[in-house]
């Protein structure tokens, strides 16, 4: 999987949800990327020089092209939403190691802006998947898209559509099986994901987040804690960039 | 046109080096440059044994910078000479190993250890990371300290020594003099200058660590100024750094007395941003009707 | 909603200043800001005769900031009472008068005077530019001689005394605790860091005064950590400055520890930039739901 | 004359000769302008933060627009020279003193990119002028519109078109006479002309350069050398950006 730095072009720009885009991009990454892989996308703005890492959504090889959805967080995405159609951003990818494609019964789940990334991978999945979404209020994205790929069921924090309540409240009450878990979203519940995998014996990868500089595994900016010493790093780190995002979840400290 | 330059006694192909900690052991950059373009290549900074380093988020973004505080993470000497070595074995330029410690007898065990190694071409001492507790810019802020752990190094150092000045200070030609007084081959500056970033909207600070060293074109005017005043203090040959993004910034800190330069932080947002900095020195001489880059050395004064 | 911040006694409307030679004495910005709805306005250094300033180029441009080599060009303190002042009598804001010499002498003659005008508020004392010979940083890079002239220039003043420092230093706080045994009133950090750019294509200096004073975003992470180092090191006031062109670099600085915060470049690039801020932070404090700004002081720790 | 602070709109923006470019700015500095007058532009490109000063070329009330007609010199001006109709760039105007309408035959002299500014001086003049334009080579540009205005003599630096030499070679040798001069240019050429004037004992205003920070005389960044103690500054500086660019040419030190 070779690395590719260039400028891809905006073939389409949708709003999703309030202060969630979908960007479709047309990149030679695209022939490269596998399922939990992200991009840095880069700023015109010549101040801001950090990459932002963004999670793939979906690869179209046919037209050479993936999609991104983010969320508004400051002023880099916001600069990316402006972006329209035929216009060009620099781009570095595909990152990262992806999801392995395992099991029988895998059960997928995504949280707020942990959703994206899990599309690519349940539709790869080809399996009788179980996808739990969960989201904040009822401005739910992505949903109609994962019907295709499996069951889905709903969570929300203010219990406006689906479960009110927690994706590991659904995996609870609708007691979810399955002999694999794929989860992405905010740091508390890839910890409660953790612990409900570690309960039921199940194998969990978790898809983690840190800030970066590099993206490539070169500065130790995006490390996290593992359990045991890393083989790159020699202490207990790995990174986030490069050994990840995607990780065992037991060989983590969450 | 000849674009060699001479650093105590060790030639580079072309000024152009990469600063350590920005380029790891050159592997991951290796899918981008081809490292036998390179001048040099400086490694992470190394101790004599792992460091893990400081807790997340250990970096964030500034304007026209970033600031660091990875905490000097390293996987020792031992691995260091095991693995990474080896992998620039193949490569057809300079290696410059960043030796970090808390202590001086940290610095002298990782000194002598490389002093067995034959792919090393240099070591270069960071007395000057703002982001661990103990060591560090402990050791490059006062010039007593300067001269005494130069000294020390030299003693036991079987390459030539560069020492690594840090800008957090009042007066760096008092440390250059220092350096130069303890029998410093080469200086390098500058490293990081502490800095701070906030989040108004979580109230709490960016980095764990509360501070971090800032890098990036926002610091490149302090560093051609303590580049250009170090290369009147001393006569030391400097390998000058701090925010080369391009050839333009290259030029600027060689014409104000670096006899090579690091790139750094620009690799992280253009990983091709040394072979464009190389490139851009020849169209330059070419285009001055320079035909040696030694000539371009302190030219501004 | 209270913006209202104290500063050894007197009361500002809110924190938002303007900083000492970027707004000269109010007349040329009062086309595009309303002065009443400033803290206080900072007016340019003055000496106690006039000074001419260093040849031109006097300013370039770097990344995301500034250099300036103006050499505290004044017309002298006679011509700043008769012209300067009465226009600011005008307005309901604070007047504080920034004060530059060559000797300990020529700062007193101009504290001496000021003494007697009515319409000055404070006093704040350029012990820092890096852009004259004498004077200057002279006084402010070294801590005994920064508690020196701290006392000189309190025995005489009618005003409380701002002591403004140099991010040239080692230590921050070594400076900031000197000007408190002194007997400072307030400080107020940073003034600027010394950089220097080279054309490449004229092989010159970008400033004929070689160095000059960097300012403007880029130093912005420099100036919110010593302002919290020095938050954390004595108990007077800050007044913090460095690189704030928006309310959220305004904040950052208050909760690093500023009282109070001034405003520089950015007026140059937005003449508004002032206002923004100030609504910036009466904004940030409704949707933080802080009802007195003062309780935003040094709250990330 | 009130200073305005907005963004302009890009009505045209075209090549005029190598590395030169005019663009006319939809702008309400057009109301307060005056010819001699400058204007500052602000880069879009947030790490560039002074303004790039530039003069009044052109000045039309009826359409609310100013022309400026400038040259490539770095990253400002070829960020503006990228601007496309309808695009925006914010400005700061319209600012200095500008050239005071004098005498009965004026000698109108440019020099370089030096020559815009004197358009609309001639334009406005409405006398019998006599219009000196030095240029380089036979990268001409606005000649033909200063024929409107006056009768023009042309210097090239290479010989290629009009006479073979500077300005000041066309005043001595057509024995250019008048009653004032206005002159913008070069440093050495403005001595030139200063000493011509002084010789033949004719007024003259000259418009000078510098490098500029605020632009409206708070910074002092932008100062030129007075024979006189200035009565602003009390010392022997004037700034270019206020009580400029346009000073009586005995008055400067050059
Ligand atoms: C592996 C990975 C995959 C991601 N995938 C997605 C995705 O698919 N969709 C999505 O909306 N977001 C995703 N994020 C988060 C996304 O990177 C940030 O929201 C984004 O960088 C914010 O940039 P900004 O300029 O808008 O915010 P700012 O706060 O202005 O950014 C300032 C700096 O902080 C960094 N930063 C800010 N927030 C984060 C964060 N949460 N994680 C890492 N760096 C951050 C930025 O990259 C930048 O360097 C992912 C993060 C990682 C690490
Ligand atoms: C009163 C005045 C009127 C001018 N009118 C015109 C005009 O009508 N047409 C035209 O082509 N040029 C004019 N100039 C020159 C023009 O300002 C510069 O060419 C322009 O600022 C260069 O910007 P840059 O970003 O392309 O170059 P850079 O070199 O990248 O600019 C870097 C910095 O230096 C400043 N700078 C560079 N060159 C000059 C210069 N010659 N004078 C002042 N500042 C400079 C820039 O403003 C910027 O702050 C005028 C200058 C002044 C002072
Ligand atoms: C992420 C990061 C890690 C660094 N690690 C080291 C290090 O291990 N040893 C060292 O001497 N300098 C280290 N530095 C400093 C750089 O080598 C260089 O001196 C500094 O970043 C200025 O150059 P730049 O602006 O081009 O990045 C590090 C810098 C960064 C940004
Ligand atoms: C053009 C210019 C002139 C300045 N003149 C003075 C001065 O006379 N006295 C002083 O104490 N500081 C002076 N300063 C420093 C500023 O007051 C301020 O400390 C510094 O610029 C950092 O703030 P900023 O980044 O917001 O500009 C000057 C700065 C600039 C850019
Ligand atoms: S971002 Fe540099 S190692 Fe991961
Ligand atoms: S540019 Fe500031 S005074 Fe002229």
């Amino acid at each position: 999987m070779a690395k590719i730095q260039e400028m891809a072009t905006v073939l389409e720009q949708t709003i999703l949800a309030e202060s969630v885009y979908s960007m479709w991009l047309a990149t030679n990454v695209a022939k490269e990327a596998a399922a939990g892989q992200f991009v840095s996308l880069y700023c015109g703005e010549g101040s801001r020089l950090l990459p932002r890492p963004i999670s793939i959504c979906q690869i179209d090889t046919d037209r050479n092209a993936i999609r991104l959805v983010y969320r508004l967080a400051g002023k880099g995405t916001k600069e990316f939403s402006k972006l329209q159609t035929d216009e060009q951003v620099r781009i570095l990818g595909p990152l990262g190691n992806g999801f392995p494609l395992e099991g029988q019964h895998p059960i997928v789940i995504g949280g707020g802006i942990g959703v994206p990334p899990m599309l690519e991978l349940a539709k790869q999945l080809k399996q009788d998947s179980t996808i739990v979404l969960g989201y904040r209020d009822d401005q739910l994205f992505l949903k109609e898209q994962f019907e295709s790929y499996g069951q889905v069921e709903i969570a929300t924090d203010d219990g406006s559509v689906g479960l009110h309540g927690t994706v590991v409240d659904v995996l609870r009450q609708k007691n979810v099986t399955g002999d694999v878990i794929y989860a992405c979203g905010p740091k508390p519940m890839l910890a409660a994901v953790k612990k409900f995998a570690e309960e039921k014996g199940i194998k969990c990868y978790i898809s983690m987040e840190e800030r970066m500089a590099c993206g490539i595994g070169a500065c130790l900016g995006c490390v996290c804690q593992t359990k045991e010493v890393d083989a790159h790093s020699h202490v207990h780190n790995a990174r986030v960039c490069k050994d990840g995002p995607v990780f065992l979840a037991e060989e983590v400290e969450l | 046109m000849n674009t060699q330059v001479n650093l105590a006694g060790v030639t580079l192909k072309n000024p152009v080096m990469v600063a350590s900690g920005t380029f790891g052991s050159g592997a991951e950059y290796s899918e981008f440059v081809d490292l036998n373009r390179l001048g040099a290549v400086v490694t992470k900074g190394v101790a004599n044994v792992p460091w893990p380093g400081n807790a997340t988020p250990r970096v964030a973004e500034v304007r026209s910078g970033m600031l660091n505080a990875i905490g000097l993470q390293n996987p020792g000497i031992d691995v260091f000479c095991q693995r990474d070595l080896p992998f620039l074995e193949g490569y057809d330029t300079k290696v410059i190993v960043n030796v970090c410690g808390k202590t001086t007898a940290d610095y002298l065990e990782v000194v002598e250890c490389l002093g067995q190694e034959k792919r090393v071409d240099m070591l270069e001492i960071n007395i000057s990371c703002p982001n661990v507790k103990e060591g560090g810019i402990a050791f490059g802020q006062d010039p007593k300290a300067v001269e005494a752990i130069t000294k020390e190094v030299k003693k036991h150092a079987k390459q030539p020594v560069i020492m690594k000045l840090s800008p957090n200070v009042t007066d760096i030609t008092e440390m250059a003099r220092a350096a130069e007084a303890g029998g410093a081959d080469v200086l390098s500056l500058i490293n990081t200058l502490t800095g701070m970033k906030i989040d108004i909207n979580r109230q709490t600070f960016a980095l764990a660590n509360k501070t971090g060293g800032m890098s990036g074109p926002a610091v490149h005017p302090i560093a051609v100024r303590m580049v250009y005043q170090v290369a009147q203090a001393v006569k030391l040959p400097i390998i000058g750094m701090g925010g080369i993004e391009n050839a333009e910034d290259a030029i600027e800190m060689i014409l104000a007395g670096a006899t090579a330069v690091s790139v750094g932080t620009a690799n992280f947002y253009n990983p091709m941003a040394t072979l464009e900095i190389a490139d851009g020195i020849e169209d330059y001489m070419k285009r001055m009707h320079v035909e040696n880059v030694q000539d371009l050395i302190g030219a501004v004064h």
